[in-house]
């Protein structure tokens, strides 16, 4: 067992969670509470587990640690090879915790088919965690794609009125995204065969295979759309406040907290290692198709009435400002952007949570059914209040710090015009959210309906106090936490540039331009 | 004791009190929050006295490092030096007083919660302040002011359920942000010019080798200058402060008066370095200043509520301090920072208690003659006003004639006569200044009670707790300028002048300080702003105490589109609503509903919807009839044999 | 020209002219009777193709068993005149099987002229000897010799499943 | 004269598998005769017999029989036991599905033994005589079970329907067939294989019928026309059988012809000819499937569209090619079987059609079969760790490692489309409330078999593909020209 | 070539029996018309047959003919139990008619 836990702590990982789903089955109907409970149990046991990835992670080694390689489909080289470096270790534990935390939430609000629904949660997070761990690109896609399905099923069986068109929608667009990846996947693989006579899908063989310019940014661009759907980037954003909006609270935790960073995630681990050269490229209309989406998102998110609605966009437009960060590829930038996810992951979570504690009460999402609960939801105010400044860049919380860096690296960098657009985002970021509050949380009570309220319950104030705690401890140690990604960023940033360098592409990103010649 | 124990005693009493505080009851909450000001302030002056009895050397206390990346690295510092211990002073010991008057001025009206939640707040803002007032980096200081901000907005929205202070509070924060977005460009230009953010870093490398900065601090110092412009509401971006009036009365007091407001003041100063650089930026500075001044101040000539006119008067004193900063008088400044500290601090405190003897009523038309019946508010009330109106020996006079001395004595190298122009509209200012408090002083407490009969029955004198504080307050009015002496005393009467001297580091290869006014000049001016002010208090004695308002009614009646304008506070809030607010609104609207659903949701749902048409008409190719299969079999056969067969 | 060859000719028109006829009947008995003379005619083609084993298995199971059910169930089923139903016509089918089957005989035509005879230069070998045919089949083609006695017993029990009355159940 | 019976002992043995069917039908036949009490075990028999017949087939020393005639080979073995496996499959799902309706009778599982006999004989016949043969005792089985409910005028419709075009495909077939010989003077395969063939208009014209021919078999556009039809009427344990392995036996014929013919290089017109079949096949199949309101139909169509996708590999041609396409086939096999499977269970009235919004909330009702359609339909839609992304994964790996790029971007553009009828299934089963009230009668144990079945080997295949695809690459090197 | 007639000659009889064989399949609306017609296509292919077969001088030939018509045979009687099967039903086998299963 220890040995298990040491050699293969990340296979434990990915399938503990699995492993409990099948578990759950064993459930009968009439012990569904059970089963709940069970999953809720497994959820955080997998948590436990996943603590060691935190203590025993190695700040400042940029490659992979805990790496496991064991053959799949030996014929074609697809191996199941994991790994966890700096890029993708505290995306690991935010999932880790989101997922208990959204069941423990769930605990006293999901009634219908609770088995199925313990079941999809504890499915979503292996394939989650499998595609943030996966070092092989076949393995990658696997997980990547297992992911939709429960998904799926969460939003359309326990989502809102119109969850069926929301799920459907939220599965074409990834899907139509992920498939040219697929084709682009197995052309490398081909590539890799035909330089070097052997099958491979593993990152590090593909990544310095010899593709020609042209070729590169065609397969570059098929994977950038996969993973733009998922961040979302402007234009193909329109599936997220659909997904998020009629989503169950527990869904959009995770959808907000930790599916969209998957798109990020893998443009950074996959689409700049595997073609730097057309990364640095594009990389001018990746960070404007960032700041668009900061600042649309937000206008979008003013004109909203429904509460999550405004929310789901919200996310775009924070999305919008890491994926400018990471356009700007300083590694301030880089930084920020990487903390920027977790942050949004927190916060927003949050935000999920405390309209859903509204939501299921009063089983609606219009702000003008509310007004004044503050006085009724003294805690849920308090909590919304800190998740909403955490949102909108408070120093002293999390948000302050990633987007700060994130400001700050794009000034620095050759695009210093867009941080003086995106930091307009502060601003706007403070209209959308505070009329929220005003509307929701403040002006007079009119609807007597509201004065029957309750305050929040333990299992909702649990998961909301977990991350309150976490947002301020970002915000004012963030150094615990950038020392883990920090060695990770740099080590692919200089690694892209020079392969950018060595490449000799016609027009080098300015950032690296400006490396070189200092 | 460290300096960080200063601020980690206020945090430590709002985390108690939001915490514990609803269900621990009032008398808790006063004590807690009372207590670590309290506390707060004895520790600040432990290391105050110390520290100006003694050599004065600059004390930075980190305790670690906040951020950093392989580019950035921000220290969690603190900073005690001339100017943060001039700060330190009056903000906790303000800050202390209205904690005192608070637990008098809430105690009625405010259920448990309420009450701990705004103590909470008060708490949680004095924290935040003492961070912004000590922080050793520009970071730091943005963290405190972000925090002040974000206190303000909870306060001004304190009364949540009424929808204008709600809508208070969120225009507040909302437009402090937009002076941020300013503040925060600034600050990346900081850290572009110098690498870095901590103070000694950034002044050193510029007072060193000015001509390598020089050229781009402009455009930074500007930046910087419009985060001042949100925080210290001065034009175009006051428009918040009279709104914030929507908040209890002491933390109009408190925050929009004494301390917040005054931190963009504040930071200038602390920047004197960079703008010292930047003589450009100075003339904007000094000309939004002054022109901030006399604007405000001719609007509050014609507003009846009570704390607009107060809100609006200080709307103007800020423009005289920036006025002052401009014209390179840092140190006058600052020193009008701390005396309008007090006598402003002392004017909002005594109105809230005439508002809190008025049961509510803040209109000055229904109120008169309460001098009588306000037996400790009227006497510190009028000190404070004749110390805003620049009487001698009131702290007012020697702050606001320092400043008009250094307009005066500005010789800018370029455009001069903006100098002059300022100089004389800050001379007006102080008469309309003069003119609208006296107006404010005879409405409020001379002639005839204008009031129902209800509240003239239950007109009475505030609490202890709320009177001892404006007594205080008074009393420093009074003595405060007396540590700025005009140099016509002598060449050390200005203690403030030296104690502040080391924060302005001579620059190398500028020329010294400007030249003084020769002691003639000053001594003219002197007597020159005193008559103003003397002109300005007997025209509103004269019109409003004895005449009963009739000749300013005349007036009004006789230029009604003017006075209109005026008491409509020249209708910028209504220009800002139609030229940004409502095309943002329409804006966002038309992006969502068309952008979002028309166009990009359109298009692919279009898609979608073709390629199920398409299905829906070629299922009909399937026409259950078998011949046509055939046919589709042989049809097929044939196209294949013709297109392979003509390859060969 | 040979004898035998315009016996083939003749036969070959008759083939045709029957076939067309069983085509374009409209009485299916009728067309059953004009397509077993046809086959008739085909079994002559066989004969002096060398194949007088397959024109005779033509006669007695084509002509003699195949299409005699055919009219047994014609008559079962009582259909004699196909009388046209209104709008029964359907002009697309119509023109487009007309095409294509003009351009897949234009086609095939063309391309059988086209490729000349493939055994060109093959040892002929006479095909009369039924006795060389049998043994073939006997040997190397036992196997699907075999198989069709499967197939023939699926198709003696499917058309009896189908076609058998209820009583059983 | 000696050669009379040149039949050895080695070949007797040879054909040992199909004995077991041929004989396993009769036994069932004369069964149902004189002992009708029995009925219950005749699946059960016939069960064993498929068995039997593929462990014998399995156990078979390699090489051929009957002069060459007849081949045992890896390829054989693999397409045998896929084969085999939807004939269990159908087999399990039969008896229950035959009793409630009625219409259980030996004569039903006496004609399956007897296609599946048939089908065995395509994929092992190396002469198109006996592919013929085999072909067409498939045929004539399925066109009796296609009109096998008597009482039901959609059966005997799908019947009509199915033998009419299946006897013009027949024609066409034949006439290929013909042509080939003629050309090659040859009835064997393997006489193809002569340098000057290739490049006959009549030989590609002979080919061309046999695409036709096969294709209809596997309901390639557009010769797909009978399939929605004859599958809609058909009782559903036939069309989980018809709709899988004629259609895998066809493809390998083609296989053959093409490795014989073109020994690797398939000229580029035919090559453009089949992918156009390919294409045609996927869009339209997947298109109109999301039109279609009855299960069967909108299956049927699914399978036009698959058979599209395999079709790529036919075109991409190759040994991984056939390797892939004998994967994709049994991911096909376990996804389609099983959504047929599933179909049989949830539709408890045959005498209608199978609307698919009676299914609405069958999640609830029906947990375990609803749970393992929507897996076979996610396994059709072609998501990762099921079996058919792995089909889907080895084919357009081919695709795009022979450059075949603008066929792969249609396939997975046509895929796209297909996520939106299967998850229109799935969301009806899931996100609908029932339609139908009522308690329902318990799975039977032969269903809840074939139900567990199917999924596991979907996951099974979906998440342990090695060795399959090992067996499947052994396989296709059995053919001449494409071993390593 | 040791036939009567040269090989041209029978296959262009046996394309043109097979195209009036598809000429009845695709235009009778009958289904004993379209079987019959069907029938006359595979003897077409049969003629076909027997001709490349007497060029070769093959008995393969024959010996597939020979299948062709077992076959033939086969279908015959499955065939015509299906249409009985469905006259049953629908009291036609008029093709046209019969379309109850589509779109």
């Amino acid at each position: 067992m220890g040995a298990l836990l040491r050699d293969h702590l990340l296979t434990v990982l990915i399938f503990l969670p699995a492993v409990g789903a099948a578990l759950v089955l064993l459930f009968p109907a009439s012990q569904a509470r059970a089963a709940k409970v069970f999953a809720l149990a497994v959820s955080i046991a997998n948590f436990g587990l996943s603590i060691p990835l935190w203590t025993r992670f190695d700040g400042a080694e940029p490659g992979f640690q805990f790496v496991e390689n064991a053959r799949w489909i030996p014929a074609l080289g697809i191996s199941y090879s994991l790994g966890v470096d700096g890029l993708s270790v505290l995306l690991v534990l935010l999932t880790t915790l989101l997922t208990p935390l959204s069941l423990l939430f769930s605990l006293s609000h999901v009634e219908k088919s609770v088995r199925a629904f313990s079941m999809a949660f504890l499915l979503l997070e292996t394939g989650i965690l499998g595609s943030l761990v996966a070092r092989d690109l076949a393995l990658f896609y696997v997980f990547w794609e297992v992911m939709l399905v429960p998904m799926y099923f969460i939003i359309g069986i326990w989502g809102g009125a119109r969850r069926i068109y929301a799920a459907m929608k939220f599965f074409l667009f990834t899907m139509a995204g992920s498939l040219l990846m697929f084709l682009a996947i197995l052309w490398l693989a081909a590539r890799h065969r035909a330089v070097t006579g052997d099958w491979s899908f593993a990152l590090e063989d593909l990544a310095g295979l010899p593709i020609a310019s042209g070729t590169q940014s065609i397969l570059f661009l098929a994977f950038a759309l996969a993973f733009a759907i998922k961040v979302p980037v402007f234009p193909l954003h329109t599936w997220l406040p659909d997904a998020h909006t009629e989503a169950p609270t527990a869904g959009s935790i995770i959808l907000a907290g930790v599916l969209l960073k998957l798109g990020v995630y893998g443009y950074l681990r996959f689409g700049l290692t595997l073609f730097p050269e057309s990364a640095m490229r594009y990389a001018p209309y990746v960070g404007a198709l960032g700041i668009i989406g900061i600042v649309y998102g937000a206008m979008v998110a003013f004109a909203q009435k429904d509460m999550k609605k405004l929310v789901a966009y919200s996310s775009v437009s924070h999305l919008g400002l890491v994926v400018m960060g990471i356009g700007a590829f300083t590694s301030t930038a880089l930084s920020g952007a990487m903390l920027q996810m977790i942050n949004h992951g927190l916060s927003t979570g949050a935000l999920f949570l405390l309209v859903g504690v509204l939501y299921e009460r009063r089983h609606t999402r219009e702000m003008a059914a509310y007004g004044g609960v503050a006085g009724i939801v003294p805690v849920t105010t308090a909590f919304f209040l800190v998740a909403t400044f955490s949102s909108i860049g408070l120093p002293g919380l999390n948000g302050f710090v990633g987007e700060f860096l994130t400001f700050l690296g794009t000034w620095d960098s050759p695009f210093r015009w867009w941080s003086v657009v995106a930091v307009s985002g502060i601003i706007l970021s403070a209209v959308y959210m505070l009329t929220l509050v005003q509307r929701v949380f403040w002006n007079p009570l009119v609807h007597e309906e509201n004065k029957a309220l309750t305050d929040m319950r333990p299992s909702e104030l649990i998961p909301a106090a977990v991350l309150v705690v976490l947002m301020v401890w970002i915000g004012v140690r963030p150094n615990d936490f950038l020392a883990k990604i920090n060695p990770t960023l740099e080590a692919l940033r200089r690694t892209t540039i020079e392969r950018t360098l060595a490449g000799g592409a016609r027009t080098p990103h300015p950032v690296a331009a400006a490396e070189t010649n200092p | 004791m460290s300096l960080w124990w200063i601020l980690a005693l206020p945090f430590a009493g709002f985390l108690a009190n939001i915490l514990l505080g609803p269900r621990l009851g009032k008398r808790f909450v006063s004590v807690v929050a009372t207590g670590t000001v309290a506390a707060a302030t004895l520790i600040a002056f432990s290391r105050l006295i110390p520290f100006v009895s003694g050599t004065r050397e600059t004390v930075i206390e980190s305790i670690g490092s906040w951020i950093s990346t392989d580019r950035l690295s921000v220290d969690l510092a603190l900073r005690l030096d001339p100017l943060s211990a001039l700060m330190l002073s009056f903000v906790t010991f303000v800050g202390f007083l209205i904690h005192v008057y608070s637990v008098g001025y809430m105690h009625h009206d405010e259920t448990d919660a309420g009450y701990a939640r705004y103590f909470a707040y008060l708490n949680l803002f004095l924290a935040a302040m003492l961070v912004l007032i000590l922080g050793d980096n520009f970071l730091l200081m943005f963290v405190g002011w972000e925090g002040v901000g974000l206190c303000s907005y909870l306060l001004i929205g304190y009364y949540y359920d009424r929808e204008y202070a709600a809508a208070a509070g969120r225009k507040a924060f909302v437009v402090n942000r937009i002076g941020d977005y300013g503040f925060l460009l600034g600050l990346f230009g900081i850290f572009t010019l110098f690498g870095g953010f901590s103070y000694d870093a950034v002044f050193s490398a510029a007072a060193a080798d000015p001509g390598r900065y020089a050229p781009a601090l402009g455009l930074v110092c500007l930046l910087l200058f419009v985060g001042a412009v949100g925080k210290s509401a001065q034009f175009p971006l006051y428009v918040w402060l009279p709104d914030a009036m929507a908040g209890p009365t002491p933390v109009s007091a408190l925050i929009h008066a004494a301390t917040m407001v005054t931190a963009g003041v504040y930071m200038v100063a602390r920047c004197n370095v960079l703008f010292r650089l930047a003589t450009d930026a100075m003339m904007v500075v000094a000309i939004i200043g002054g022109f901030t001044a006399i604007f405000a101040a001719v609007i509050a000539l014609a507003q009846n509520d009570i704390k607009k006119v107060l809100a609006y008067s200080t709307v103007s004193q800020l423009g005289y301090m920036f006025l002052a900063c401009g014209a390179g008088a840092f140190v006058a400044g600052m020193f009008h920072v701390t005396t309008h500290a007090f006598f402003k601090a002392c004017l909002f405190l005594g109105s809230g208690s005439v508002i809190h003897a008025m049961g509510g009523e803040q209109d000055i038309r229904k109120m008169g003659g309460l001098k009588s019946k306000l037996a400790i508010t009227y006497p510190t009330f009028l000190i404070a006003t004749l110390a805003l109106a620049g009487i001698p020996p009131l702290a007012g006079f020697f702050s606001k004639d320092a400043i008009l001395a250094a307009a005066f004595a500005w010789h800018p190298e370029k455009a001069a006569w903006i100098a002059k122009l300022l100089w004389a509209a800050g001379l007006l200012t102080a008469g309309l200044t003069a003119f609208y408090m006296m107006r404010l002083v005879s409405l409020t407490f001379h002639g005839a009670f204008r009031g129902t009969h209800e509240q003239e029955h239950h007109v009475h004198e505030s609490p202890r707790s709320m009177t001892v504080p404006l007594i205080v307050l008074a009393f420093l009015s009074i003595v405060a300028g007396f540590f700025g002496l005009p140099v016509v005393f002598g060449e050390h009467a200005n203690w403030v002048e030296g104690f502040l001297s080391p924060i302005l580091l001579p620059l190398a290869g500028l020329a010294a300080e400007p030249h003084h006014l020769s002691h003639a000049v000053e001594w003219a001016l002197i007597a020159l702003s005193v008559a103003v002010a003397a002109g300005g208090l007997w025209l509103g004695w004269t019109w409003y105490a004895k005449q009963g308002g009739a000749v300013p009614a005349r007036i009004a009646a006789r230029y009604p589109a003017a006075y209109a304008l005026v008491a409509e506070r020249f209708r910028v809030d209504e220009l800002y609503d139609a030229l940004i607010v409502r095309p943002f609104v329409a804006l966002s609207r038309i992006l969502w509903k068309v952008v979002d659903v028309l166009i990009i949701d359109g298009v692919l749902n279009a898609g979608a919807f073709l390629v199920e048409l398409l299905g829906d008409l070629l299922r009909f190719l399937q026409t259950g009839n078998v011949r046509n299969y055939a046919l589709g079999i042989l049809l097929g056969l044939v196209a294949l044999m013709f297109y392979v067969v003509s390859g060969f | 020209m040979t004898g035998s060859a315009m016996v083939f000719y003749a036969a070959a028109v008759l083939t045709v002219v029957f076939a067309a006829v069983m085509v374009v009947h409209r009485n299916p008995v009728k067309s059953t009777l004009a397509l077993v003379v046809s086959f008739f005619g085909l079994a002559i083609c066989y004969v002096l193709l060398s194949a007088p084993l397959i024109a005779v298995l033509q006669v007695i199971v084509y002509a003699g068993a195949i299409l005699v059910l055919f009219l047994f169930v014609l008559m079962l089923l009582n259909l004699r005149e196909e009388p046209a139903p209104p709008g029964s016509s359907r002009p697309i089918q119509t023109v487009l099987s007309g095409v294509a089957i003009v351009s897949f005989a234009g086609l095939m035509l063309g391309l059988i002229r086209a490729s000349g005879d493939p055994a060109a230069g093959a040892d002929p070998q006479p095909l009369t000897d039924i006795a060389r045919v049998s043994r073939l089949l006997f040997s190397d083609y036992l196997l699907p010799f075999e198989a069709v006695s499967v197939l023939l017993l699926a198709a003696l029990v499917g058309a009896f499943v189908l076609v058998y009355s209820e009583k059983r159940a | 004269m000696n050669t009379f019976l040149t039949v050895t002992a080695a070949d007797i043995q040879a054909v040992l598998p199909e004995t077991i069917l041929a004989a396993a039908g009769c036994l069932i036949l004369l069964l149902e005769a004189f002992a009708p009490r029995l009925r219950p075990v005749f699946a059960w028999i016939a069960l064993l017999a498929v068995a039997a017949s593929q462990w014998t087939l399995i156990r078979l020393p390699e090489g051929t029989a009957f002069a060459g005639r007849l081949e045992t080979s890896p390829l054989t073995w693999a397409v045998g036991l896929f084969l085999a496996g939807t004939a269990i499959v159908t087999l399990l799902i039969a008896r229950p599905y035959l009793e409630r309706t009625g219409e259980e009778k030996g004569e039903f599982y006496s004609l399956l033994l007897w296609a599946h006999l048939g089908a065995l004989l395509m994929v092992r016949g190396l002469d198109l005589l006996i592919v013929f043969v085999g072909l067409e005792t498939l045929s004539l089985s399925f066109y009796v079970l296609a009109a096998f409910f008597r009482g039901s005028a959609a059966s005997s419709e799908a019947g009509l329907k199915y033998f009419l075009t299946g006897a013009f495909g027949s024609a066409i077939t034949l006439f290929g067939v013909v042509l080939l010989f003629g050309r090659s003077g040859s009835i064997r395969i393997d006489a193809l294989s002569q340098p000057e063939l290739a490049g006959e208009p009549l030989v590609i014209v002979g080919v061309l019928m046999l695409v036709v021919g096969f294709g209809f078999k596997m309901s390639l556009a557009p010769f797909h026309a009978w399939a929605p039809d004859v599958y809609q009427g058909m009782p559903t344990p036939a069309v989980a059988y018809l709709s899988v392995a004629p259609k895998g036996a066809s493809l390998i014929v083609l296989f053959r012809v093409f490795e014989a013919l073109f020994q690797g290089q398939v000229p580029s017109r035919l090559r453009t000819a089949i992918a156009a079949v390919a294409v045609l096949s996927m869009l339209l199949g997947n298109i109109v499937a999301l039109a279609q309101r009855d299960i069967k139909r909108l299956l049927a169509y699914s399978g036009i569209a698959h058979m599209g996708y395999v079709t790529i590999a036919l075109t991409v041609f190759g040994p991984d090619a056939l390797a892939a396409a004998i994967v994709y086939f049994f991911a096909y096999l376990v996804s389609n079987a099983g959504a047929f499977a599933a179909v049989s269970v949830l539709f408890r009235d045959e005498t209608r059609d199978h609307p698919i919004g009676l299914l609405s909330g069958e999640g609830r009702r029906n947990p375990f079969p609803a749970a393992v359609l929507a897996l076979c339909l996610l396994s059709l839609a072609g998501i990762p760790a099921t079996a058919g992304f792995i089909g889907k994964f080895f084919v357009f790996k081919g695709a795009i490692e022979q450059g075949f790029y603008t066929l792969a971007v249609i396939g997975i553009g046509a895929s796209l489309i297909s996520i939106g009828y299967y998850l229109k299934v799935v969301y009806i089963l899931y996100m609908r409330d029932p339609v139908e009230e009522g308690a329902l009668p318990p799975l039977k144990a032969s269903n809840g078999l074939a139900l567990s079945l199917c999924g596991a080997a979907i996951l099974a295949l979906g998440i342990f593909p090695a060795r399959l695809w090992d067996m499947a690459e052994r396989a296709a090197a059995t053919l001449p020209f494409f071993q390593p | 070539m040791s036939g009567p007639v040269p090989l041209l000659h029978v296959l262009i009889l046996s394309v043109a029996l097979f195209a009036i064989g598809l000429t009845g399949a695709l235009l009778r609306r009958n289904a004993i018309h379209i079987f019959l017609s069907i029938e006359l296509m595979m003897n077409a292919a049969n003629l076909a047959l027997i001709g490349y077969a007497l060029s070769w001088g093959t008995p393969e030939g024959q010996i597939v003919v020979f299948f062709v018509i077992a076959i033939a045979a086969a279908e015959a009687s499955v065939g015509l139990a299906i249409f009985v099967a469905l006259f049953r039903h629908t009291k036609t086998i008029d093709v046209n008619q019969v379309n109850l299963l589509k779109w």
